[in-house]
């Protein structure tokens, strides 16, 4: 029996759901393993009746909720996909300011009409069974995982930091370059494809389960960032772990 | 046929880049209520943007949408420049127009084949397409197609959704001379697929529709326009783009998360068919012979022609990148010392995204942080003329019955290819 | 011996003919420092480099390696992927060529790793003197910067001209293929000594002891307060190993498709920085610390690596000491504060 | 240099091996009987073990839990944990898996001729001592007085309970049991407590004696102490380590104690080696 898949967006780019849509050269055989039931983004067919909800988007209001918790009941695994499901990703940035400023400013006289709740990310309103990080998500991993979940697996999680595949492909560290870089406390697993695409780790995969928050300070500090530099290049995917970091 | 009631309730139309509803109400066959609803959850993406570092600002604004987000960054970047006084290098500039032309082709394709094509072919998905003989074929031409979007943009930027080469002033990465041979091997070797894809939308029919409306887009002196120009109406002319704010006068309506825009009428379009309604001249020659065989010339008012117009515009660009990539072999890619002189000012960045015309404008202080932005968004100018179009639609049809009725509304907001999360990621958020 | 004289400019075109008919892996430049990479074309090679992102030890175990492939359908099915297609590494330093050495007394020792052996024998030495050391080097205290036998061809620059002296029949093949050589005199001898010594001379970072007494400083080192002191800035990120020539461990990993048809089991590059590197199946983590596990590294370096296969497992390119952003992984820094702590 | 060497096959191309058997033992854990397809016998030393793969999910050590003494198929004991051995527990008599080695020292067999053998297992510890207990059953005459200390959580724990029977029954096999606790509707004729407490109720000649010990890492340190105060010397306790395995073969660097590799020195070691590496914690 093939599974049957939905892929369901919250509050998000809907960049992680297009990353499924690149899988251009794997679609037919995707097509051939899974039964995609319900993706909303290209499919008008839907149905209720699903085995694994991909769930790409944070949460971010009361309706949100309610429907994230009638998916979990009606999924037997659950897997965020990228940084807004897996860490709340840039969306956790207006949960500095109180929501009903935040619907006034907005909506002024209207504003009751509208719904919104500090950003937060899915495994923070219901239990999940994996999830894949990354803004957006890494194609190959999203194959992997799938194939891993066919097999009958546990999909693997990646907890080396960035650093290792950094210097796997061979990059110069941008510290060399006189920049600076979250690699060191990112978790790995997307080839440090940022480094390697000329830019720098902006911590899109959330941090690895230990990593040495200190340290990282002192390297950014000896390269000269101030503490409001840290805490933006923290803040950029991972405002909603700041208890980590802070 | 006699309708005297109809209840269409769309609720999160799909095959559509974020969330929208569709409501019509008819009773005693009089027309009660037509709304495009707009759900999508606000992201506040202004005020994310403030106090940032110029050198992330791009990063940031990349997030807007996954869909576009190259021409989020572009703008983003033309914005940041401006403000600090950059002019870019040429190679800079090609590559730039090279990340753009996988874009185009990319988010083109992708409307085209995976979002609008199961219209016409009776299907609800392009999942349900690879599975029919019939069609497999095509789709499956499409997926090579959008392959060479994607991998354009991943050479040239990095990767296909939120690249990472490029920079304020530069790219962080360049392309090898043996990418750009093997770009150029691949673009020229998609030109057969570019015109069975010409034979495939001629056979669709769309409805013929039409209603009048003013029609924006970014026009270029010397070039189709995509990365530069001057704001341009099929009404009034140009303008520069310090004048964004006179042309996209964005308003709240209630029941929308997103802002509705009006300039010269009570609504205008941007898009493929504003671009071409604007520019058909400048289009590259194969992709005016596409034009003519679909049928599509200025000054074309059917909104159902915007799918049309991705197609002769996704001919067009996969001529363009054949070109940019000659260029940019000739004047041979060389390292550059990316300089960012950083200083206070305000800058306006604006693109044709996919969708339409796109505006960032930054007031950065003199550390490089940003002060203020403020972004135009193509979607939020489209929503008030989805809305009329809709409005005339809906009367005119009618006799069709609700299903048709509902399918042609449905059909008539896919053409334009709205991306609503974009919409409603810039609502400004003024905290006192 | 076999020693031959070449001039720098016959020495170009020998390379581009040796690029056209040939996969040929040189060091070009990848700013700010240079990297090992197919070369295309002869100008791309930069012999007087300092050092490469990566050692040239990446081609002989590459960061990922299929080991073997299987069918599961219709019948099971495995087959060893070991293989390799022939090819020249060109401007492998002294100080990398040991630890080649040190590779090949691993992977061929009692037992053969045959994707090891395959890719080893496939392959052509071509090394070159280090004329530019650089400033995290200590090789020249290693022992490390002199080359061992083991190559087919090696260079060394006097300035117009190259020295080749061949090491292997497959290296006088390929000098007689490409190179226009004359042989070399006694001057031309004496003159390599004399630049030699010149080059050792450039190292900033040495040993404060003969190597071969690292073991000994290590036998009192185990309860050293450094690992501790070291340790607890650890960020496990694995660079050091991933960037030493001598590191050599890995994890094996299986892949399948998505027919569930067919698949394959790699090796991927590891590293014993990692905290979960030795973490079992129960949860049990015998290394569960960044100072036990910088100790191991040091001490497998130092001592274990010469116990079992009878060389250091630090050859002193100083890419550890250059890659560690919190400044830990020194070995020579280690080796001689531990040799001072004993003193 | 090595390097001038024929290209063997490759050692990590496992054999195909049938699964002739497969017994739930306990909750947790089940035991399969396996031959090579190829017809060849595995050839193997009492404490040895073989890496297991189900392809496209993996491999892992697995000790081999039968003597080679008996016939030409080998038995294992797996307790379910995760991936592979989750996907070893699916499987069906007649399924194919993969088997690579034997690897390992194994129990210095000819060391131990002659010799009281005392073995102590706990829990899962069993299946690789098993092979030792079977061989000196099989080649009773050459070994002294053979003690089974078998020490597990509850009852329902016990593995092999009917070989357990089995051996109860024999004059020439001095079995003790203990379970921690046990619960109050199940019978239990063993002690109750830790493993230790089974030692006071041996009597052994503690030069004569070798005690072979296998058990949790929690479980070495008690034991060994135990082991000690019976005066048995350090060369003649041998312990069986687990580590993470990824090769088998010494090169991947998991398994490494100093500078031993548990795969290749090991499993076995004796204490008084192990006593010696700071790494083992012992
Ligand atoms: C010499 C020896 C003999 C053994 N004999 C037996 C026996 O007879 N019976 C028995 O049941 N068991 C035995 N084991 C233990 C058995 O090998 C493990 O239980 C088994 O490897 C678990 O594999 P798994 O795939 O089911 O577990 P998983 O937990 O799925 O682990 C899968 C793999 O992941 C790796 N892994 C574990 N933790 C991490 C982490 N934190 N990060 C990255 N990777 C990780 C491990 O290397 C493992 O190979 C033995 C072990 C050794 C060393
Ligand atoms: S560039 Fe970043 S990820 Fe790469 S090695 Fe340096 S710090 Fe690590
Ligand atoms: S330990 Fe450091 S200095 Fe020594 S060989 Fe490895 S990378 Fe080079
Ligand atoms: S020693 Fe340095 S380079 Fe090595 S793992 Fe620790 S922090 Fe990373």
């Amino acid at each position: 029996m093939k599974p049957k898949i939905a892929v369901f967006d919250f509050t998000c780019c809907e960049g992680c759901q297009l990353q499924i849509l690149n899988c251009e050269q794997e679609m037919p055989d995707l097509v051939a393993a899974l039964d995609i039931i319900t993706f909303r983004e290209v499919m008008t067919e839907r149905s209720d009746h699903y085995d694994i909800a991909f769930i790409d988007g944070s949460c971010t209001t009361e309706s949100e909720i309610a429907r994230l918790k009638e998916i979990r009941q009606r999924a037997k695994m659950v897997i965020p996909i990228g940084a807004c499901a897996c860490l709340g990703g840039v969306n956790c940035f207006k949960n500095l300011h109180p929501m009903e400023d935040v619907l006034k400013a907005v909506y002024g006289q209207a504003a009751p009409y509208y719904d919104t709740i500090p950003a937060r990310p899915i495994h923070a309103v219901i239990p999940i069974d994996f999830f894949i990080p990354g803004c957006p998500i890494v194609k190959e991993e999203f194959i992997r995982v799938v194939q891993e979940i066919l097999a009958g697996k546990a999909p693997y999680l990646p907890n080396d930091p960035v650093c290792a595949e950094c210097k796997m492909v061979g990059n110069v560290c941008v510290f060399d370059k006189g920049q600076t870089c979250l690699g060191p406390v990112t978790r790995g697993g997307c080839k440090a494809t940022c480094v390697t695409g000329g830019a720098v780790c902006w911590g899109c995969r959330g941090l690895i389960d230990e990593p040495n928050i200190n340290a990282e300070k002192e390297i950014l500090e000896k390269a000269g960032l101030s503490i409001k530099d840290i805490v933006e290049e923290f803040s950029l995917f991972n405002a909603c772990q700041e208890d980590v970091w802070k | 046929m006699e309708v005297s009631r109809i209840d269409i309730n769309v609720h999160q139309l799909t095959r559509v880049e974020g969330h929208g509803n569709i409501i019509v109400k008819v009773s005693d066959g009089k027309v009660e209520e037509v709304r495009w609803e707009i759900t999508e959850s606000p992201r506040f993406f202004e005020v994310m943007l403030q106090g940032r570092r110029w050198k992330d600002v791009h990063v940031i604004a990349s997030r807007i949408c996954g869909i576009c987000s190259v021409s989020h960054q572009l703008a983003s970047l033309e914005a940041t420049e401006a403000a600090f006084g950059i002019r870019p290098s040429e190679q800079t500039i090609l590559l730039r127009k090279l990340l753009y032309v996988g874009e185009v082709i990319e988010s083109h394709i992708l409307h085209l084949y995976l979002l609008a094509a199961p219209d016409f072919l009776g299907a609800g998905s392009v999942f349900s397409l690879l599975d029919s003989p019939e069609h497999k074929d095509e789709v499956l031409r499409g997926l090579r197609l959008k392959k060479l979007g994607n991998d354009i943009m991943e050479m040239i930027g990095g990767r296909a959704v939120h690249p990472q080469a490029a920079t304020v002033n530069g790219f962080g990465r360049l392309p090898s001379t043996e990418d750009l041979l093997y770009l150029q091997g691949r673009l020229r070797n998609a030109l057969p697929e570019l015109e069975a894809m010409v034979q495939l939308f001629k056979g669709f029919e769309l409805p013929q529709f039409t209603r009048e409306t003013e029609y924006i887009a970014l026009k270029h002196p010397q070039e189709y326009a995509w990365i530069y120009g001057y704001i341009s109406s099929t009404d009034t002319g140009l303008a520069t783009l310090d004048q964004y704010l006179e042309v996209a006068n964005e308003y709240c309506v209630p029941h929308s998360t997103a802002k509705f825009a009006k300039h010269a009428r009570e609504s205008y379009a941007v898009g493929a068919l504003a671009r071409i309604n604007n520019n058909y001249e400048q289009l590259n020659p194969m992709a005016k012979m596409a034009a003519d065989e679909l049928g599509l010339k200025p000054l074309c008012c059917n909104p159902f022609m915007n799918n049309i117009a991705q197609v002769v515009e996704t001919v067009h660009v996969v001529e363009e990148g054949i070109d940019l990539v000659e260029q940019l072999l000739r004047i041979g890619i060389q390292e550059e010392d990316i300089v960012v002189p950083v200083k206070a000012g305000r800058g306006i960045g604006a693109v044709e995204a996919p969708r339409g015309l796109l505006i960032h404008d930054y007031t950065y202080d003199e550390n490089g942080y940003i002060v203020e932005a403020n972004c135009v968004i193509p979607t939020n100018q489209n929503h008030a003329n989805i809305q009329r179009d809709l409005e005339v639609l809906v009367p005119r049809y009618l006799d069709r019955g609700e299903n048709e009725l509902r399918l042609l509304c449905e059909m008539l907001v896919r053409s334009y290819d709205p991306c609503i999360s974009c919409s409603t990621h810039m609502l400004r958020l003024e905290l006192r | 011996m076999d020693v031959f004289i070449t001039s720098k400019a016959d020495f170009d075109s020998s390379i581009q003919r040796m690029i056209q008919q040939n996969e040929i892996y040189g060091v070009k430049r990848k700013t700010p420092s240079f990297a090992f990479d197919r070369l295309v074309a002869a100008e791309e090679l930069c012999l007087d480099y300092d050092i490469t992102v990566l050692p040239p030890t990446k081609y002989l175990l590459p960061p990922t390696e299929s080991l073997i492939k299987f069918k599961l359908a219709p019948e099971p099915s495995i087959r060893s992927s070991a293989e390799a297609q022939p090819c020249i590494l060109i401007g492998i330093h002294p100080d990398d060529l040991h630890a080649i050495k040190l590779l090949d007394a691993v992977f061929t020792g009692s037992l053969t790793d045959v994707n090891y052996l395959a890719r080893r024998r496939a392959t052509t030495i071509v090394g070159v003197d280090c004329v530019n050391p650089w400033p995290y080097s200590f090789a020249a205290s290693m022992g490390t910067a002199i080359p061992p036998r083991i190559f087919d061809l090696w260079l060394t620059d006097l300035g117009d001209e190259y020295l080749v002296e061949v090491g292997s029949a497959r290296g006088e093949d390929l000098r007689k293929r490409y190179l226009k050589t004359r042989r070399a005199r006694e001057v031309d001898l004496r003159q390599r000594n004399k630049v030699r010594q010149d080059w050792l001379k450039k190292y900033q970072l040495s040993l404060d002891m003969p190597p071969q007494e690292i073991p000994k400083v290590l036998d009192e080192a185990w309860h050293s307060p450094l690992w501790e002191e070291l340790g607890q800035k650890c960020l496990a990120c694995g660079s050091c190993t991933m960037v030493c020539p001598t590191c050599i461990c890995f994890d094996v990993r299986d892949g399948i498709e998505l027919n569930l048809k067919e698949g394959e089991r790699y090796r991927r590059w590891d590293s014993c920085m990692f905290d979960g590197f030795a973490k079992v199946a129960s949860g049990e983590n015998f290394r569960p610390t960044g100072t036990a596990r910088l100790r191991h590294r040091l001490y497998r370096k130092g001592k274990y690596m010469l116990e079992r296969y009878g060389e250091l497992g630090c050859v002193g390119c100083g890419r550890c000491v250059h890659a560690c952003l919190v400044d830990i992984a020194s070995p020579v820094a280690a080796y001689n504060r531990l040799a001072k702590e004993a003193r | 240099m090595a390097v001038g060497t024929e290209l063997g096959s490759s050692l990590f191309l496992p054999k195909l091996a049938e699964l002739l058997k497969v017994e739930p033992l306990s909750e947790k854990e089940k035991l399969f009987q396996l031959r090579l397809k190829d017809g060849s016998r595995l050839n193997h030393k009492p404490g040895q073990f073989v890496e297991v793969s189900v392809l496209g999910i993996g491999e892992a050590p697995i000790s081999i839990s039968s003597s080679p003494t008996r016939d030409d198929s080998f038995e294992l004991v797996v307790r379910m944990v995760g991936n592979l051995t989750g996907a070893l527990h699916r499987l069906q008599p007649g399924d194919t898996v993969g088997i690579r080695g034997p690897f390992g020292n194994g129990f210095p067999v000819s060391e131990l001729l002659k010799r009281d053998l005392l073995f102590v297992a706990g829990g899962i510890g069993l299946c690789p001592l098993r092979s030792m207990i079977q061989h000196a059953i099989d080649k009773r005459e050459q070994f002294g007085r053979i003690i089974l200390l078998y020490g597990c959580r509850q009852p329902a724990e016990q593995l092999f309970r009917g070989e357990l029977g089995e051996w109860r029954q024999r004059p020439d096999i001095e079995i003790l049991e203990s379970v921690d606790r046990c619960p109050v509707d199940v019978a239990w004729e063993g002690s109750v407590g830790v493993i230790t407490t089974l030692f006071p109720q041996v009597s052994i000649d503690p030069g004569k004696t070798t005690a072979l010990v296998v058990g949790p890492p929690v479980m070495y340190r008690f034991v060994v102490a135990e082991c000690l105060k019976q005066g048995i010397a350090k060369e003649r306790i041998l312990l069986s380590l687990e580590r993470r395995m990824k090769c088998g073969m010494g090169f991947c660097g998991h398994c490494q104690i100093n500078n031993r590799y548990v795969c290749q020195d090991g499993p076995v070691f004796s204490y008084a080696e192990l006593s010696r590496l700071g790494e083992a914690e012992l």
